[in-house]
């Protein structure tokens, strides 16, 4: 019975811990708790333990500062997607950066920051390039000598595409001619792409 | 004070409690050092509390409620209370108040015409006395429940499966693309009210690899530049990425002589060597 | 060989778990990695794990939000002290006013106070709805629309119950006298609880 209980209370004790325990770190510590143990004990105790958890989905392991239970090894990838968080979602910026990359390639940060009218940030042009997406491919001799970027192989197959020309054709600009009124500027493309499907 | 630390556990028949722990039998007796009889008084969880500890201790039946002795006692506590300046006092008095209330219509004849329904003056509180009562045995239940953090305690195991866990890059789909270039281009058109042309997107490409050729190859032959297996429309895609970027100022082209060779190289390049 | 797997892929998942787990919660998890799994297999594996553990240091125990693993309670002195820290300690007056909540829910803070003979301190109501262990599940339909306090699963795993049943009896509330005003409200909202409690 005594034993039982020594055997209950490492096991209770090993999942309770927040750092592996020693052998000699169990032994102290049922001694200060008026147990009867020794260090042979304790280690009988944990191989018995050991024996116990062989085929279960935990295990008693001994690392080097001791024992800890840990989950099955075979199991850390299942396990793991309890953590598994979605995917984030890129920005509107980003999106727009990288899709005037595509189709305005080589191209400069300038250039892109005219077309949407605002600055691009640093850090969308590392994670492009982090990504794989876009890369530097020389400098526009002007002074600055601003980095032109372009997109990469990478982006190519990541968008299952075998080259640039298989980009999707993009609507066209809303037509500005003389007789249109205020408005016809105004529209987007989406809408300007509605009008002229309906016009004969 | 040191009694107040000792472990409580719950008596066979619980006069009273201070803060979990059995109260002595006589608090009112004199012997009782003023110390004790403030932390006696003070653990009374209030007026139904200390009326339920008088009940008891004098093994009294709450629904037969003798009422004059019982208010007589409470009063001499809550006289000791006042005396110590224990703030309780407030809800104290409200309940000696009803206290001597329930007394003074005990005390006043009852009109013979009356129905059999009519309340016994003491009901409510006997009422809510057990009531009380019966909340007192729940703490106690809940108090003995096995409780998280103190009689057990959840349990972990270790598990490297977080080094599994790989960070997730957002997806893009194509389409998404599209839209987002001609939302941009959309926008630019408002804010810069000049017209965008369409682009052939075939030149645009060309250009990013002659420049990425002249990476490699500082000097290109014009000729270089045209694959004939690409047929008319390559070598004029060719030639219009050449004159886009010598206007955009990305490549020199040099010819030494009239119907000579014909170099590409890089603005980079002629930079470098004529400061060499 | 699939069932082994299984249940060693649930008692892994149950050990790592940050939050107790239903039989829902882990047979979604099965389901989304490929695992023929249905709420029977789930619930047979549970039973079957309880018992593996039965005479264990850890046991599997289920509570109101599911199932987790932790410590016999027998061991709980001895393991509380590993930690430096006493086990916390609640007033009198704390427990009064929890077990009111508990054994009277939907209850109003003024119901408390009649019952109590005292005002409630707005430490206590705060300590218990920090603790998650009280929320306010909506307002009694009279003047000033006091609000009403119940008790949350919260409550119920900390006290390794289940559900309400699973608290000792006590005495039914003693019928108001004749004369009492507006309590027949009440006791309908009670029982309407008690019902909707009652179904799994």
């Amino acid at each position: 019975m005594q034993n039982q209980q020594i055997k209950q209370l490492i096991e209770a004790v090993l999942f309770v811990a927040e750092t592996p325990m020693s052998v000699a770190q169990l032994t102290d510590y049922l001694l200060e708790h008026g147990m009867d143990a020794t260090r042979k004990i304790v280690r009988e105790v944990l191989d018995e333990l050991q024996r116990d958890y062989q085929e279960r989905g935990v295990q008693l392991q001994e690392i080097a500062s001791g024992y800890r239970f840990q989950t099955r090894a075979e199991l850390g990838g299942i396990i793991a997607s309890l953590w598994q968080e979605k995917p984030p979602r890129y920005s509107q910026a980003l999106l727009e950066t990288l899709a005037l990359i595509a189709y305005r390639q080589p191209i400069t940060r300038g250039d892109i920051e005219e077309i949407r009218g605002v600055s691009v940030s640093s850090q969308i042009m590392k994670t492009l390039q982090e990504r794989g997406w876009v890369k530097v491919i020389g400098h526009r001799e002007v002074p600055g000598r601003p980095q032109l970027y372009a997109t990469t192989n990478e982006f190519l197959d990541y968008f299952n595409l075998k080259d640039l020309s298989e980009l999707p054709a993009i609507p066209e600009p809303p037509a500005r001619t003389a007789n249109t009124g205020p408005v016809a500027q105004e529209t987007t493309a989406e809408t300007a792409t509605e009008e002229s499907e309906s016009a004969p | 004070m040191a009694e107040s630390t000792t472990s409580p556990q719950q008596q066979s028949l619980p006069l009273g409690f201070v803060r979990g722990e059995p109260v002595i039998d006589k608090p009112e007796d004199l012997y009782i050092p003023p110390d004790a009889l403030e932390l006696i008084l003070e653990s009374f969880s209030g007026p139904m509390d200390l009326l339920l500890y008088l009940i008891r201790r004098q093994k009294l039946d709450i629904v037969d409620l003798p009422i004059l002795p019982i208010t007589k006692q409470y009063m001499e506590y809550v006289e000791m209370m006042k005396e110590l300046k224990l703030e309780l006092a407030a809800d104290y008095l409200v309940m000696a108040a009803m206290l001597a209330e329930i007394k003074s219509r005990m005390l006043l004849p009852r009109p013979p015409a009356e129905e059999d329904e009519e309340a016994d003056p003491r009901a409510e509180l006997v009422r809510r006395l057990q009531e009380y009562e019966a909340i007192r045995t729940g703490a106690g239940y809940l108090d003995d429940m096995p409780q998280t953090e103190r009689d057990l305690f959840v349990v972990h195991a270790d598990t490297d499966a977080k080094d599994f866990v790989k960070q997730q890059l957002p997806d893009v789909a194509l389409a998404e693309l599209a839209v987002a270039f001609s939302h941009a281009m959309a926008q630019a058109e408002l804010q810069h009210h000049h017209q965008i042309h369409r682009e052939r997107l075939s030149t645009r490409a060309r250009m990013s690899r002659i420049i990425d050729l002249l990476q490699t190859h500082q000097r290109l032959r014009f000729a270089q530049l045209f694959e004939p297996s690409e047929g008319k429309q390559g070598v004029v895609v060719s030639f219009l990425a050449i004159l886009e970027l010598v206007k955009e100022a990305l490549v020199d082209v040099t010819q030494v002589d009239a119907f000579s060779e014909i170099h590409i190289s890089t603005r980079e390049q002629v930079y470098a060597e004529s400061t060499d």
